[in-house]
């Protein structure tokens, strides 16, 4: 068999990563390969000479090398057509699909080129050593990706520590009012799995903790994790709420999305689970007074389980296993001036509108403007939600805020579409007569019954613009909102009283750090990188850790419940056959070549079937 | 009647300056924060969208390009980076490109070699041609008054005569410009605009001129000034040249009456050239950001011209009359291209096209049904609501 | 103790409600088409757990509005409804008794629905026996993704009982207390 | 009857409930009922403080019944049932009152909605009383699972599941594994291949020693529940396909024969993906009649071959792609077919790569470009100047044939939404992205292995959110495009989410089976024998010297349908006794 290989580069950028010139001389010395050929960065080919070539060579393979080959495949293809050759017989080695993305990692994108030139696929061949493992797993991060992969995998009787950051599980889907597309309450569907998640015996919840250390090896990791005081005693608290009346600290809540406030000692919200309050060190007085003042809260307290000295704690857990749930946090706003967002009041997020709508929000889900109140401790008047205040006439929501754009993130976030139309059914729903607009770019409603959902929202009556909009102004106290109306080839311009936006999704804070402690890495856009974007969507270069959720990519709950699953397919698969996968960065290049020729043998071409 | 996409017209673009017009996915930003797209005008987006659709019927009838100015705010905010600015830019070089009877145009754009050697050639011709003047009628010691090298009457006929040529070029195109944006278009949707109201909306040609008033209305100021007192500074010498050339060019004696705005026009003249230049190479600004050949020519021509004016002023004060000659024969080696063409086929028809655009998009809302077929030509616009 | 709590923070809103407005409408113009303005009739429902009753759940996820009429009770599949249940609810003083299954050939137990289908005629037969207008009882197909054609029945079937009046049974039943 | 103590709790589900009905009302109406001993409403019932609620009312106030009115009882049924039974009450002494999908969402606010809710409590009450303590069974999980259906979703399951240590059977409709897959060349958005992707796959199923595969083979019936099945399998149509894989081995038990087999299985994930929509239904199109107008899939095949060309042999100058055939239309499929944005896209890079020269049109209506790295991929084929035109759903583009005099040979028609220009586009190629249709076979599959399909024929998962993967039939799972329409990755996820959730299972041995079912009183039974033919799973058995049936409880599956029939009365379906309904149509008269 005679063996060509050509290097090309789709990328310019990508192209720093491995270094070619010594892939290139590697190629040069395997066997069957009578020529390599560097053609560079997008390199225009035409098929003919290529062909030309090939007859001249009397070549049988053709191996395309480098960031993203595919894009010039075809040509290949056809050159191999016309030279009469078995078109199939165009392999590829893709560098940065196969997790040869940086310098150092030079010896795999050779491996990936052994595999190419010997027609062997590279996941076959590059199987890290088998490790045993430790039945027990960690999961982090408890929102529903976290809790349904914990779930699943405790349900099958294995022991699961669930860690969770903030001081309750739930994560943003607990903040949701309704879900697309069937707009079932979020609560209904995800409070029965948190409090099973409470009661499970084989869950071991920590809550307000976070990964401090990681050691060990795949299969047998040793954690160390951080635990930050609560300073109430989960188990004796009976959510009475004494300690939070007698709070002098009022300070905006977290989980309103800083819309309403809450105390120093509060509750995160009544389904919280632990159920039970905590105590935010760095609102409390006591605390930041260094016990001089208050601690009012622990006097108050009936059943005496407030203890404001509790210290950090760190607890070390042994697990074979490792699932990265961390989901998402949103986009500043604020960072685009353009629409005002923190500058005029009723410029809303799509989370805090999540929570202005919500039932169990401040204003029990009345869809209102905000008025201004003088709020005597402060001595200040501040925007406030007032259930009693003004519900705007007309709303308008903007899509891509912060997406699909090269000046911030230029993916696309995936589920802000289906939001912003279940956020015009919820206004249209609530406020009849009030008008709706919604301001897209492309309206992708993907899935199972979401270009039926989108419909129907027109069909309620929401106008409905292709069209970003440009600018929010202020006007006599209502919001101008500009922007041109593609469809209809006119340009609008005209005020509302209130403005959503769609803002994106964006990796969580500090995801970047766990992701360096476990060896996972991050793409350019931060969000987790899996093994093999198709094969292997929830698994990592790094053995025994997997990827769920959001965190591997903006997902909506059915996606990331699917993932969620799949994850814990993955531990309990390493768990019941008691061996895991190790990771890929402790494969040499001399055993993947090894492995490549003894596969090569009884590998045929390609299967080309179903035509 | 369907029109029929020329996919091929972009790669065409590209030569006028619009490479990334193809990445455009039309999301409307640029339109909307675009102060001047309103109503029936909207712009940069649907010039774009006309563009990667090759419709250049419509283009070629399109005034938009001429009601942007280029503050460049459209291209900082485009999510995709496809220089909505710059693409009305090349857009105006095309359209200044098809107004040319000549296809002297063309070629420039198409090519900056062309552009150069054109400019040589006319500049050697005007150069052979006063040396042959000055020494058949006059002494190269003597700058002014009888006897001298270029006695300003002469050359002030000959000013008058370059006038006329340049007027009469400019003006085929402007009437090219009209037929293809009010007459053309106005017989297509069978309408036409009264002669009474050319006649009285004419002021707005030299208001617009004179004042850039739209361009005033561009968020960023700074462009807007820089351009206003180059062009006040270029019209002011015009007037010069053309109405006092005589006493501009007596001296040694400094005339305060003339010199003073001719002083000050060159100072303008210099001082914001060389500020385009400067922008043109530190590339801060959106709107020097890309800079077609056809630029840098412009500038260095208007640089020539403005430092050769001074320094034989200079030179004449200073006594050095032979001096003062020879760079009086540079100067108007320079000027003399300048006017035959770069005026009528280069950027500076721009100076010409612009008001005119103002004029006729002033206009044509104005137009009425003319007595014969009675139909429009756009496909109404489905409406937004509930779709 | 957190009941109160919890409930202390809630006030049911009243107004401003949209998915009220438009059944409120239905039932106006329901009324008006109703012979008696006043009557409301009361409909027993039978459903099938895996279909009809799925349906008449999507009903309610998708907020489609119909009358207030039936009351449904759920059996494991339509097969079960024995015809001792419509007689049952009728002489407990039923306007109407409502059937639904899933449509032939969809039943989650394969034939049960088929069983139903055979039934019905027996039933209807029975019923004419003791002078019950047939219209009172009705079979129909109800699938888990059919949640407006559930609404649609309900509504048809509330339509064409005010039109009937009061069950006889209903009447006896209300002199017979009278009396006593 | 004795006297119950029954707790009532009617859920506020925080206005869903109470913003309809006037739930103090139903409390207050609930309270004075017979035996109800605690009566009360909470803001939402299945939050921990909720439940915490009536585990404490049940140890301090002595319950011994309870009902919710809340939701309906397929959302929460299985909570509260855990609720009463932590509380140390018989879970089935448990009723709920369905007040909110068949009360609240579909009613108005007032006296009537409120009204129905109390009769609905009311009966749930009566009904309660009559409820009987049920011990839910536990049944030997058989670790084998039965794949249906060998494309990326089957095989990337089977080996999830095989490679955990269990038995597999993978069996295959086609005489080739690879699905749709098999006929892809490259994967969008990173273009890498798809042959690779599958041929891994393939080769570590075929020399997998847990999973034996069936080709050219099919379901014939599926019989038993959750744990236990029973799957036939035969060859395709008696013609053999290409033999039966290694399926011929030990397994051709009982019910075998040539080309049949028995198998024992647990789960059962059904993979059987999606067919293509044919295009010639759609006139305005042409194709079929018009040479030059193909579809994606027949696209992708020149792209393998190497032969992209006209039917004329010639290179395309003009080339057009148009997206949405068969999909997101009134006519057709409202649904969007998820991948062929992407698809799309990869080959208007395809063909820039094949035929340098070639102008590309993209006429689309959105573009779907939400995954990992299609936005990107969405840029960089602007870059390379394919042109993208937008037409209005609903409105088709009409392709025709150009003129002689035309440089193209065909032309198509479009009102261009981004310019609200009646345009033509010329084009000497036009790919049809043809969208995904359920398999003409869903149906019978569906039926075979009892889970239900929406209007489109993709099958309906338990729950669209919380379980995906699962359906209302125990231990049958689904996975990848038969759901509904999904690209690889997700396909992928799928297909390990159902296998996880049966090794969830296997690791536990054994699995709950419901309480629910029917019982014969021999006392009773007159040994007519009606009831044996009527039960659809065989679960009847006739003892003959006692001439009396009995209920084989494991098999049965609670329909009723030989309660309803048996002329003597003898048949008693637990939960869904003749006196429970008498008390609940008793109630909701009351």
């Amino acid at each position: 068999m005679r063996v060509a290989v050509y290097f090309c580069q789709e990328n310019p950028e990508a192209g720093g990563g491995v270094n070619l010139d010594s892939v290139a001389k590697y190629a040069a010395n395997l066997p069957d390969v009578v020529q390599v050929k560097s053609l560079g960065v997008r390199p225009k080919l035409s098929p003919e000479p290529l062909a030309v070539e090939i007859g001249e060579q009397g070549l049988d393979r053709l191996v395309v090398a480098g960031d993203s080959p595919g894009y010039f495949k075809p040509a290949f293809t056809r050159a191999m057509a016309l030279a009469g050759r078995d078109p199939a017989e165009v392999r590829l080695a893709s560098f940065r699909e196969h997790g040869a993305v940086s310098h150092d990692q030079t010896e795999r994108a050779k491996a990936i080129v052994a595999c190419a030139v010997s027609g062997v696929p590279f996941w076959l061949a590059a199987v890290p050593k088998f490790t045993t493992v430790h039945p027990d797993v960690l999961v982090v991060g408890a929102g529903i990706a976290g809790i349904q992969a914990a779930l699943e995998i405790a349900d099958a009787g294995k022991r699961v520590y669930l860690i969770e950051r903030t001081g309750t599980i739930g994560g943003h889907m607990a903040m949701f009012d309704k879900t697309f597309p069937t707009l079932d309450c979020a609560a209904c569907i995800l409070t029965p799995k948190m409090v099973a998640v409470g009661q499970h015996e084989m869950i071991e919840l920590l809550t307000m903790s976070e990964v401090e250390a990681v050691a060990g090896l795949p299969g047998d990791y040793r954690v160390t994790i951080r635990r930050q005081p609560r300073r109430v005693d989960p188990d004796a608290c009976v959510t009475c709420a004494a300690c939070s009346e007698a709070c002098p600290v009022t300070v905006p809540s977290e989980f309103d999305c800083g819309i309403a406030s809450r105390n120093a000692i509060y509750m995160p919200f009544p389904q919280a689970v632990p159920n039970a309050y905590l105590v935010d060190e760095a609102s409390c007085r006591y605390i930041q007074s260094g016990g001089e003042k208050c601690g009012v809260c622990v006097r108050k307290c009936p059943k005496g389980c407030i203890d404001l000295d509790q210290g950090v704690e760190l607890v070390e857990v042994q697990v074979g296993s490792i699932v990265l749930a961390t989901g998402y946090d949103v986009y500043d706003a604020t960072r685009i001036e353009r629409y005002g967002y923190g500058v005029y009041p009723n410029v809303l997020t799509a989370l805090e509108f999540e929570r202005l709508t919500n039932a169990s929000g401040p204003t029990s889900g009345r869809i209102v403007t905000q008025t201004l109140r003088h709020n005597k401790r402060t001595k200040r008047d501040e925007w406030v939600f007032d259930p009693a205040g003004e519900p705007p006439a007309s709303v308008a929501i903007i899509h891509c805020v912060g997406s699909r754009d090269h000046n911030h993130n230029s993916y696309c976030s995936r589920v802000c579409c289906m939001y912003s139309l279940k956020f015009a059914h919820l206004v249209r729903e609530k406020l009849p007569d009030s008008a709706c607009f919604e301001f897209y770019i492309d309206m992708r409603a993907f899935g199972k019954g979401y270009e039926e959902f989108a419909e129907r929202i027109r069909e309620e009556g929401t106008f409905v613009v292709r069209g970003r909009s440009g600018k929010i102004t202020e006007a006599d106290g209502r919001l101008l909102i500009r922007g041109e109306d593609i469809l209809s080839d006119s340009m609008l311009e005209f005020p509302v009283d209130m403005v959503l936006l769609s803002v994106g999704l964006v990796p969580a804070h500090g995801a970047d750090r766990l992701g360096a402690l476990l060896g996972v890495g991050c793409d350019d856009d931060g969000w987790f990188s899996e093994l093999d974007y198709n094969g292997d969507p929830t698994d990592t270069e790094r053995g025994g850790v997997f990827v769920a959720g959001a965190c591997q990519g903006p997902k909506d709950i059915p996606d990331t419940v699917a993932q969620a699953s799949a994850v814990a397919a993955g531990a309990l698969r390493s768990i019941l056959s008691g061996r895991g996968y190790g990771s890929m960065s402790t494969l040499l290049l001399s055993d993947i070549e090894a492995r490549a020729r003894e596969l090569a043998v009884g590998m045929g071409p390609a299967a080309r079937r179903g035509d | 009647m369907a029109t029929r996409v020329n996919p091929k017209l972009i790669d065409d673009l590209e030569i006028y300056g619009a490479q990334d017009v193809s990445k455009c996915y039309h999301c409307g930003n640029c339109s909307a924060v675009c102060p001047f797209s309103q109503g029936e005008r909207i712009f940069p987006r649907r010039s774009m969208r006309h563009l990667q659709l090759g419709l250049e019927e419509r283009l070629q009838a399109d005034l938009e390009p001429w009601l942007c100015y280029y503050c460049g705010e459209c291209s900082e905010d485009c999510p995709r980076e496809a220089e909505p600015g710059e693409t009305m830019m090349s857009l105006r070089r095309w359209l200044t490109s098809r107004y040319d009877f000549s296809g002297i145009s063309r070629l420039f754009y198409r090519s900056w070699k062309a552009e150069l050697w054109a400019i040589l050639l006319v500049a050697l011709l005007t150069g052979v041609g006063f040396l042959l003047l000055g020494f058949v009628q006059g002494d190269l010691e003597i700058y002014d008054g009888p006897g001298a090298f270029l006695p300003s009457h002469i050359v002030h006929w000959f000013d008058w005569g370059m006038a006329a040529v340049l007027v009469i070029l400019l003006g085929i195109n402007c009437a090219r410009m009209w037929w293809f944006t009010m007459g053309k278009e106005g017989r297509a949707n069978g309408t036409h605009v009264p002669l009474g109201q050319y006649l009285a909306r004419a002021f707005l040609v030299p208001y617009h001129f004179i004042t850039q008033a739209r361009y005033s209305r561009c968020e960023h100021k700074r462009p807007w000034a820089v351009h206003l007192v180059l062009m006040l500074s270029y019209v002011t010498m015009l007037v010069l040249i053309m109405f006092f050339l005589g006493s501009m060019q007596a001296g040694p004696g400094i005339d305060w009456r003339v010199h003073v705005f001719g002083y000050a026009a060159a100072l303008g003249l210099v001082v914001t050239v060389i500020f385009a230049m400067r922008g043109r190479v530190t590339r801060t600004e959106a709107h020097y950001k890309h800079s077609h050949e056809s630029d840098w020519i412009f500038l260095i021509l208007l640089l020539t011209v403005a430092v050769t004016g001074i320094l034989q002023h200079i030179l004449h004060r200073a006594g050095l009359d032979a001096a003062a000659n020879i760079v009086y024969v540079v100067h108007l080696m320079g000027v003399v291209p300048m006017l035959v063409l770069e005026v009528p086929f280069g950027k500076w028809a721009h100076m010409a096209y612009r008001p005119l655009a103002m004029y006729f998009s002033d206009l044509q809302p104005r137009a009425v049904p003319s007595r014969s077929r009675v139909e429009p030509v756009r496909p109404a616009g489905a409406s937004s609501g509930r779709a | 103790m957190n009941a109160e709590v919890a409930t202390a923070v809630e006030t049911p809103v009243v107004g401003g409600d949209g998915r009220g407005a438009p059944a409120a409408e239905k039932q106006a113009a329901l009324r008006v088409s109703g012979s008696s303005a006043t009557f409301q009739p009361r409909i027993v429902g039978f459903l099938c757990n895996w279909c009809s009753y799925a349906g008449a759940d999507l009903a309610g996820t998708s907020r489609t509005p119909y009358a207030a009429t039936v009351r449904v009770i759920r059996v494991m599949c339509s097969a079960r409804i024995d015809p001792t249940f419509v007689l049952k609810a009728l002489a407990e003083g039923a306007d109407g008794v409502l059937i639904c299954g899933c449509h032939p050939g969809d039943c989650h137990y394969s034939e049960g629905n088929y069983k139903t289908m055979r039934r019905y005629p027996l039933l209807k037969r029975m019923l004419a026996d003791f002078g019950i207008e047939e219209e009172r009882v009705r079979l129909e197909w109800v699938s888990a993704s059919e949640g407006q054609h559930f609404a649609d029945v309900v509504d048809d079937m509330t339509r064409r009982i005010r039109a009937l009046g009061p069950s006889k049974v209903k009447i006896a039943l209300a002199t017979d207390r009278a009396e006593r | 009857m004795e006297q119950h103590r029954i707790g009532v709790y009617v859920c506020e589900c925080g206005t869903n409930i109470a913003k309809v009905v006037d739930c103090a009302a139903v409390v207050r109406a609930a309270e004075v009922l017979p035996g109800v001993a605690v009566a009360t409403s909470y803001k939402y019932m299945c939050s921990t403080p909720g439940q915490e609620m009536i585990a404490a009312d049940i140890q301090e106030k002595g319950l011994d019944r309870v009902v919710v009115a809340s939701c309906s009882p397929r959302m929460h049924e299985p909570t509260f049932r855990r609720t009463i039974r932590n509380a140390g009450l018989n879970p089935y002494y448990l009723q709920m009152a369905n007040i909110r999908e068949q009360c609240s969402w579909v009613h108005g606010a007032g006296a009537e909605a409120t009204q129905k809710a109390i009769d609905l409590v009311h009966a749930a009450v009566n009904r309660v009383g009559l409820h009987e303590p049920l011990e839910s069974r536990t049944v030997a999980m058989c670790s084998n699972t039965l794949v249906l259906g060998g494309g990326i979703a089957g095989l990337t399951a089977s080996l999830e599941l095989a490679d955990a240590g269990y038995q597999v059977y993978l069996v295959e409709k086609a005489d080739h594994l690879g699905g749709n897959l098999a006929r892809v060349d490259l994967t969008a958005p990173y273009l890498d291949s798809a042959q690779d992707l599958l041929r891994e796959r393939i080769q570590r199923v075929a020399n997998h020693p847990r999973i034996e595969t069936f080709l050219g083979t099919e379901l014939r019936s599926l019989e038993g529940y959750v744990g236990n099945f029973t799957a036939a399998v035969a060859l395709a149509g008696g013609d053999g396909g290409s033999g039966a894989g290694n399926g011929s081995a030990a397994q051709s038990g009982d019910g075998g024969g040539p080309g049949r087999w028995a198998l024992e299985v647990g789960s059962v994930i059904v993979a059987i993906g999606y067919k293509e929509f044919d295009a010639s239904r759609i006139t305005h199109f042409g194709y079929g009649k018009l040479p030059n107008v193909i579809t994606s899939f027949e696209f992708e095949k020149m792209v393998r071959e190497g032969r992209i060309q006209t039917a004329e042999g010639g290179q395309p100058q003009y080339a057009a792609i148009v997206h949405c055939v068969g999909s997101r239309s009134q006519e057709f499929h409202a649904y969007c077919s998820r991948v062929c944005c992407m698809t799309a896209l990869k080959y208007a890079h395809e063909l820039k790569s094949a035929v340098p020269g070639c102008y590309i049109s993209d006429v689309y209506i959105d573009m779907h470009a939400f995954g990992k790295g299609c936005e990107d991929f969405y840029r960089r084929s602007s870059e390379v100047k394919t042109l993208f035109l937008m037409y209005g759903k609903n409105e088709y583009p009409v392709i025709r044939k150009a003129d002689p005099a035309d440089d193209c040979g065909l032309l198509i028609e479009v009102n261009e939404q981004l310019s609200r220009e009646q345009i033509e586009i010329p084009a000497d190629l036009v790919i049809l992205m043809v969208g995904m249709e359920a398999r003409e076979d869903s149906g019978e599959v569906a039926h075979m292995v009892g889970i239900s399909q929406d209007k489109d024929g993709w099958f309906i998962e338990s729950h669209p959110k919380l379980d995906p993967v699962a359906t209302t039939t125990e231990g049958v799972f689904i996975a990848g495009t038969c759901a509904a329409p999904k690209d690889i990755p997700d396909s992928v996820a799928q297909a390990r989410a159902a296998a996880g959730r049966i090794l969830a299972r296997i690791a536990k041995g054994s699995i709950e089976v419901d309480a629910v079912y029917a019982e014969i009183d021999e006392e009773a039974c007159s040994g007519c024998r009606i009831c044996n033919e009527l039960c659809p799973y065989v679960a009847i058995e006739f003892d003959a010297e006692a001439k009396r049936s009995r209920v084989i409880s494991a098999l049965c599956k609670a329909c009723g349908a030989c309660v309803a029939a048996c002329p003597s009365g003898a048949i008693r379906a637990r939960h869904f006794t003749d006196e429970q309904i008498f008390a609940e149509i008793e109630g909701v008269l009351a």
